[in-house]
């Protein structure tokens, strides 16, 4: 028989709300094997092995407590029990605690194994603290188990009025832009400088024919051109590039993407 | 010593709390025999009278409705169940622009609205105007749909401090003050797409047809 | 005649009732701050306690919990109600152990609450805890991580029947006998070495070590 012991979620979620420790049950230690998948983690097994003899958490003897887990180990593993790691991490500890207390006292490190001892048994007065503490809470009159609000309140209800405000010039402002934004409107065009299409497809076929290499579309711009007719006379030129090398008369070349763009003439 | 009477008196006091928790922790009224089944058969009939007068006057009363019981808040203090809070809240720029437009061409309908506007009108702008009192319907147009047509409320005047409506500035007026200059478009659209934000009833969409 | 004194008592009486009516009508418990502003800013804790004394001993209660006011049924009347009540959920073991760290230590983060039980916590422990309204994230501690730390709520003192966390059964002698300090960082770093191998399931960012 294989049992798994995996701390907490083994644990059914709608376990019993006055818990008691799998050990209370247990008497023989057959059965305390069976109910180990029980323990939420090796602190919860020491726990229960410390209540166990019967002293106060104060006064258990670590070295007795430490031997019981490491036989319980043993014995499951005997048992070909399979144990989550952190039983076995403990189990490690555990008999590095024992070796550590069972030295002389001048071959030891820091924290001394008996300072490592009494901090093992405060762990364990805390999670006993706190079961306590549990037990003792849900134990209480509770709101809804035992106590009781107001079956049918009839509920406060706070109701909003708005009081709205506007004053004399707003909506005489308001008219006033209600008839500026939708006024007719005529709109002038001014008169910019360009170049034509006409002009370009000109420029660019005689320019091409008294040069033999490859020349770079920005070359055949105009020279002293304002900035906003040479952005006109740029993309004037580039389609009077294009329309040149359709009709055969110009070769077209770029080497990366937005790279320079050469153009050459094609001599018939 | 405990006299067998005051025995009954604590039997009597038990019963009374009894049926008082009962009564508040049930979430419907109940009859007494409902009462007497789920407190083991006792008879409550003298508990629920008792009850009834310890609650008289207080801001709590148990009142018997068609023979079943229930606690509720005293009437005379009904009014704190419903508490009314006041809000003053700016009319939105939107609300503002079309109560403007009804005031200056009333009676009108929604589609001239939105045809002067240039926008269309969300159905929550018109409402925030009848709420807030200022506008009303006046009747249909007697046009093809019968559209519902709009005017301002006396309220209206009140409020702006207007003796008729023949007070509000003509549109000569309007110019010489320099509120019919073009505005700055960017700003506009700035302050109708603030409007759309602030009041989400009052979204607007550009006009499908504006007749 | 009416004296000077009658009348402070009728105005008395009538905040009275009127605290009374809004406790009987609200459907969460209220702050003596809420039941004010309700009442249009009435001074009311003398009223409060002058209620509570009244309901002493009666079917029905006024209890403070967290600083927040509601009637309830007597404590020793449970036996009566329960039976047609459906019970509140019942909770694990894990859940019950972690509720109590967190109301006892709290704030607290999780790697200190799986340093006290020895064992990872799993994710929905703490959810179930949340959804039950007793429990809340309360802001992160300033240490490398910055991990969420947990705190109850005064829904968890209503509940559990507390006037405040100084309620919490026993929590004197705890704290008296050390079993409350902060959590040993040497501590928390020994299990987790242990921990982090064991639960592939229970995901989890290691636990920094707690202060």
């Amino acid at each position: 028989m294989t049992v798994e012991i995996i701390p907490d979620a083994a644990l059914p979620l709608d376990g019993e709300e006055e818990w008691e420790g799998p050990g209370a049950v247990a008497t023989d230690d057959n059965a305390l094997y069976l109910e180990l998948e029980g323990w939420e983690g090796p602190l919860d097994l020491l726990l229960d092995l410390a209540r166990r003899q019967k002293v106060d958490l104060r006064r258990i003897s670590i070295l007795a407590l430490v031997d019981q887990y490491l036989s319980y180990i043993e014995r499951a593993e005997a048992l070909r029990l399979e144990l989550a790691a952190d039983y076995l991490v403990m189990a490690a500890w555990l008999a590095y605690l024992k070796s550590a207390l069972l030295l002389p006292k001048d071959e030891q490190e820091d924290p001394s194994p008996e300072e490592l001892a009494l901090r093992l048994q405060l762990r364990l007065q805390r999670l006993g603290a706190m079961r306590e503490a549990a037990a003792r809470l849900m134990a209480r009159d509770r709101l809804g188990r035992e106590v009781f609000r107001r079956g049918a309140p009839e509920g406060l209800r706070v109701d909003r009025k708005n009081r709205w405000q506007c004053d004399w010039f707003a909506l005489v402002q308001a008219y006033g832009q209600v008839k500026a934004r939708t006024a007719p409107v005529v709109h002038m065009v001014r008169e910019r400088a360009v170049m034509t299409l006409e002009s370009a497809l000109q420029r660019v076929s005689s320019m091409l024919g008294v040069r033999l290499d490859w020349m770079e579309l920005q070359e055949f711009l105009p020279p002293h051109a304002d900035v906003q007719l040479r952005r006109s006379a740029l993309a004037s030129s580039f389609v009077a590039a294009l329309e040149l090398a359709r009709l055969g008369k110009a070769e077209l070349a770029q080497d990366e993407i937005f790279g320079p763009l050469r153009l050459k003439a094609i001599k018939q | 010593m405990t006299t067998p009477e005051d025995q009954d008196d604590r039997a009597q006091d038990d019963l009374l709390r009894a049926v008082e928790a009962t009564l508040f922790a049930a979430e419907e009224p109940m009859t007494a025999e409902a009462i007497s089944t789920h407190l083991g058969g006792a008879e409550v009939r003298e508990a629920l009278r008792e009850l009834a007068a310890h609650y008289e006057g207080r801001g709590v009363e148990l009142v018997e409705r068609g023979r079943r019981w229930h606690f509720q808040t005293a009437p005379d203090l009904a009014h704190l169940l419903r508490r009314e809070r006041e809000e003053v809240r700016r009319l939105s720029r939107a609300a503002t622009e079309v109560l403007a437009i009804i005031a200056y061409h009333e009676p009108v309908s929604r589609a001239e609205i939105e045809s002067i506007r240039g926008v269309q009108t969300a159905k929550g702008t018109l409402d925030v105007l009848m709420e807030a009192g200022w506008v009303r319907a006046a009747g249909r147009r007697e046009v093809p749909g019968r559209p519902v047509i709009y005017a301002t409320t006396p309220d209206f005047l009140a409020h702006f401090g207007l003796k008729s409506r023949k007070e509000l500035p003509g549109i000569d007026e309007l110019r010489a003050a320099g509120l019919l200059d073009p505005v700055d478009d960017e700003m506009v659209a700035m302050e109708l797409a603030g409007d759309q934000q602030s009041e989400a009833s009052d979204e607007e969409t550009p006009p499908e047809t504006a007749d």
